[in-house]
């Protein structure tokens, strides 16, 4: 089972679509899907996503073991980053601003990695609820206030800045408000109002995922090639570690809360996926002098290839040891 | 012609725009120009607007034309605030056309 | 019926989503539809507006009773401008290439809300036909003609502009060209040629209209925060009671002229809309004095919505009633 | 039947979205698909040709046969710009280097007018094999090859560049690798794996070319009215002589080589089609001094119009004859 | 070096651009470069391109590097322009390679 | 302020980004930060950036302060490299903060 998941996995249009980018941009050629394109992109898969999530909540409401799963992910999004942080402190040798900059990306979460898990779940034949969704945008923030607890983030005011500007600026970034507008609204309108509208946000979802691969596979190249100087081998092995170990912890939740297999697959590629998009624009935005090539390559050019063919059969077939 | 102005480049992480313009507003510069930067290169570093999905790297250039001493008062708040920031600003003399709206 | 037609209206994904956006915006959150997606998407949605009309028309030809409501939608888009300058010289303090600058947005018409209305039509159980595409087309131009004539633009020479440069680019404009294009290739194609493209031009076209109109809400609400300061009350005013004006002069019309219910409820909506793309554009290039925060705010930040939440429910009603 | 599959095509709405494009450039229209989102989409189709091809070769493999057409193909390649050179240089004022440029584009290969000829090969009741997406791939490159021998660049190493970097630059570049690479992946996933993407990929693909072909009509336009001033009558004959003299030596190899007449009727016309993405980004590398107002205006503006219309109808032909 | 040209910087609204370009053109300049502004400020009101579906509020910011007369018979039909439109020219003065060429 | 730095701006194709931007750190400049140009005119023809599908014709504007040795180094290489490319090289004075950095 979990081999010819491995290989469904590895050989899925998706995955294909990223190695094709990762090559293409390994090997210098000029590709590139245009900022514009990919951002918009990027903007209908969130939507895409909350809408999906809302209306399955819509039918199911909000019960205690929901609001359980919300905390334990909230929980993790908040104390990840603080083994992250001691692990890259303890082996690596990254100063404190880098240290916690990655840290913060480790407890925040991909949403991309999030959906190709959904596929793998449905593959493998598993149920997964809404609600994880809603628990993917609870865990996009806390981690990230929790970095910049960690690089010691003094309260001197900088200049053109307002009070309250920066928690504003993180907790609404554009993610999360996409992903729980969408996901309110979806529970709002439910089947219904889904119907009119899944030709353009359920059908074509997997072929626009494709699209989105081929852009990340070129992103994730370029990072690489541009950024593996700045990475030592202890900082790529914790790329790797790193999500086994947040996949662990989280599994211990999954074992401990009344869980499908589905939902706990899901929740523990949550914790073990690292954020590229909200957590390196919070970053540069309170952390400006944390350098993006170490966070960066190391999340999208390491971390996420990892989850997404390794990483997530693993999660799959944990999940339903702990839970079974 | 021949009415001098100043000409303040600033060029400054997408990020902090709204700070700098802030910053150059409160100095009481009159105007400003955003152009958006493609790529650039700084302290051994290379970066591209699509190589990055968070577009965490972006970097914007600011034009402003200005009265020498309005532009001298921006200065000093940009430098503290590229204590904090990543950024370049320079500063060069021009003539303007319709010195009076400056 | 009313009511339950005005709560679908108001719990429809697409005026959710524009909810969506406004309030993003007005909580400053950084969310941004890159403006080349959104333009590629204004262009998708005008050359799907024009195919489905043209292909209706196919159906139907030309007749002197469509005939006779295209002239009256010109006419509303002529003489609208002139109530709505006298309105805002009389009530507001703006000065007067102001008014005539936003006088052109209120005779001149918005293709979204056009379509928001036909939906809300089709909910309402009432036929509409595909000719008014046509007359939408046809109302985009002429109320910018008379604003120009209000703003006493002098012949005078403008440095590196031809003879004619300004009325061709006014009436060249892009909504226009596409809508109209689109019209004619429906009409040409018919609906053998429709059924090959239907798939992207109908089927997701409601799932489209989310995307964009999260943006406009986003556009709305930075227009808004950016705006509202530049409007007195009584300007806001005018914008809340000018559509309520236009549509009774289109209502009469309407009772005047033989037409289905549904058709009436969309020459009422199109004469209550307000321009928020044609007409801003055309005032940049020919009375680059006016305040884009006066007219954009107005049109997109206080009319638009109002007709999406409450005009358009309460259109249908008035044509329900005019033409029964 | 050869009228009929000519008025068919002429009434497509994909032919009648790029007259309008045309039109409304040439009376100076303000209307424009953004670049981004245009570049977007050329992305998407290159992955739709892609995938669809590389599908069918899962179902086939590869033949003798089928190399024996690569083979064909690159051999046409190679060899059409040493005649379109030779033509020019007899027949034109063009200097040498405008010359190499231009005939580099007449053996390369357009890709829209590649996938207009496969709607039409269908709407004439032939089949058309996935292979030829292949050859289309393979035809792309070797025309620049040729042409920079033609223009006599000399091996002087021009500041800034790496050893290697044009060949890898010219080989690289982002319709080849995009193409090749949705090939294998259709190829590695078959039919199982398009399942899930075609509602992306397949659907929606003559909708989305009709958005692209408004695009490249628009580009045309403008291309003509800046650029004809550059081209001598001569040069424009050559633009519509040019593609049939392409088209009888590939009609030639199709008489000889063992094809179905879908298949002879796509080498012919990839043979005539003229390249206006490829070529051009490499003309620009590696021949700066080549005008783009003449190699561009000409391979879009003049060859591209011409095939789409007439070219394409009578390709079909042709191939019937040959293949009778 | 030490070939010193002009550089004026024109900003000014996109839909003028035409204009603009027309005004250069005659005034024979023999070359400008467009590039398109992202957001900006002046006369207190701020402006940002996505926040505007019309695109009636962008700018775009032109550079043309010229001959010191060329470019002073550019500004005085700018001038005039500027009447009509909205923006702000400035000139100072740079050197170039290849002076032929302009 | 008054630490008097040389602003090179180079206009030059896209498709000659990579090579211009080795030059500017082989001479030891230690950043520039590139933008994209939307239009331009050059030698009686006129571009835009829509008007052309293979984005062929696009070109950058790159910006770089440095010291002005450093320039001077780019400038002989540019001009090499401006014999086989298309482009308007052009130098002149600004003062800057922080002049430790560059
Ligand atoms: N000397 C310079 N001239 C122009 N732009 C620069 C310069 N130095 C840095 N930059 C820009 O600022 C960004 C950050 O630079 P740095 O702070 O050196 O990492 C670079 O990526 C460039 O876009
Ligand atoms: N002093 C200035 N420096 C640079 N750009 C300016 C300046 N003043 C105005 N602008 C630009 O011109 C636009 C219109 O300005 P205004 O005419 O003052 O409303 C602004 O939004 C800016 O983009
Ligand atoms: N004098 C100039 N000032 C600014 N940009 C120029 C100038 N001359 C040429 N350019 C730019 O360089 C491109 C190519 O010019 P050319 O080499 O003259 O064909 C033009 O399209 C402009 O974008
Ligand atoms: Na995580
Ligand atoms: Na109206
Ligand atoms: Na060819």
């Amino acid at each position: 089972m979990g081999l010819d998941l491995a290989l469904a996995t590895l050989l899925s249009p998706v995955v294909l679509f990223f190695v094709l980018g990762l090559m293409a941009a390994l090997a210098k050629s000029e590709v590139a899907v245009p900022e514009a394109f990919a951002k918009g992109i990027a903007i209908y898969l969130m939507m895409a996503i909350g809408l999906k999530g809302g209306v399955e909540m819509s039918k199911t409401g909000l019960t205690l073991e929901i609001i359980m799963v919300m905390a334990a992910g909230i929980f993790l999004s908040f104390s990840l980053p603080l083994i992250a942080f001691a692990l890259l402190r303890l082996t690596t040798k990254l100063p404190q601003i880098d240290a916690a900059a990655v840290a913060a990306h480790y407890g925040s979460i991909s949403i991309v990695t999030f959906l190709a898990a959904t596929q793998a779940v449905n593959f493998a034949g598993l149920d997964n609820s809404g609600h994880l969704v809603a628990v993917a945008a609870l865990m996009e923030v806390p981690a990230i206030m929790t970095a910049l607890l960690l690089a010691g983030r003094g309260k001197k005011k900088v200049p053109g800045s307002e009070q309250g500007d920066l928690f504003r600026e993180v907790a609404l970034n554009a993610s999360v408000v996409v992903l729980v507008g969408a996901l309110i609204i979806g529970w709002i309108t439910g089947e219904a109002g889904m119907a009119k509208i899944e030709a353009f946000f359920v059908t074509p979802l997997q072929g626009v995922l494709c699209l989105f691969l081929l852009d990340m596979g070129l992103a994730a190249g370029r990072g690489l090639r541009q950024g593996w100087r700045s990475l030592e081998p202890t900082t790529i092995g914790f790329g790797l570690y790193m999500p086994l170990i947040s996949a662990s912890i989280a599994a211990l939740f999954c074992f401990l809360l009344p869980m499908s297999a589905g939902d706990a697959a899901l929740l523990i590629t949550l914790a073990a996926s690292a954020s590229y998009i909200a957590a390196p624009a919070a970053m540069r935005l309170a952390l400006p002098k944390a350098k993006p090539s170490i966070y960066l390559t190391l999340s999208l050019g390491v971390t996420f290839p990892f989850n997404l063919t390794i990483g997530i059969p693993l999660y799959i077939v944990v999940a339903q040891l702990v839970t079974a | 012609m021949a009415h001098v102005m100043n000409r303040l480049e600033l060029i400054i992480e997408r990020m902090a725009l709204s700070r700098a313009s802030n910053v150059l507003e409160d100095a009481g510069l009159t105007g400003f120009t955003v152009v958006s930067a493609l790529a650039g290169f700084g302290r051994g570093q290379h970066w591209r607007r699509d190589g990055d999905l968070s577009a965490a790297q972006d970097m914007v250039v600011i034009i402003s034309i200005g009265k020498a001493d309005k532009t001298k008062a921006a200065l000093d708040e940009l430098h503290r605030l590229l204590e904090n920031h990543i950024g370049v600003v320079s500063v060069s003399e021009v003539e303007v056309l319709r010195p009076d709206r400056f």
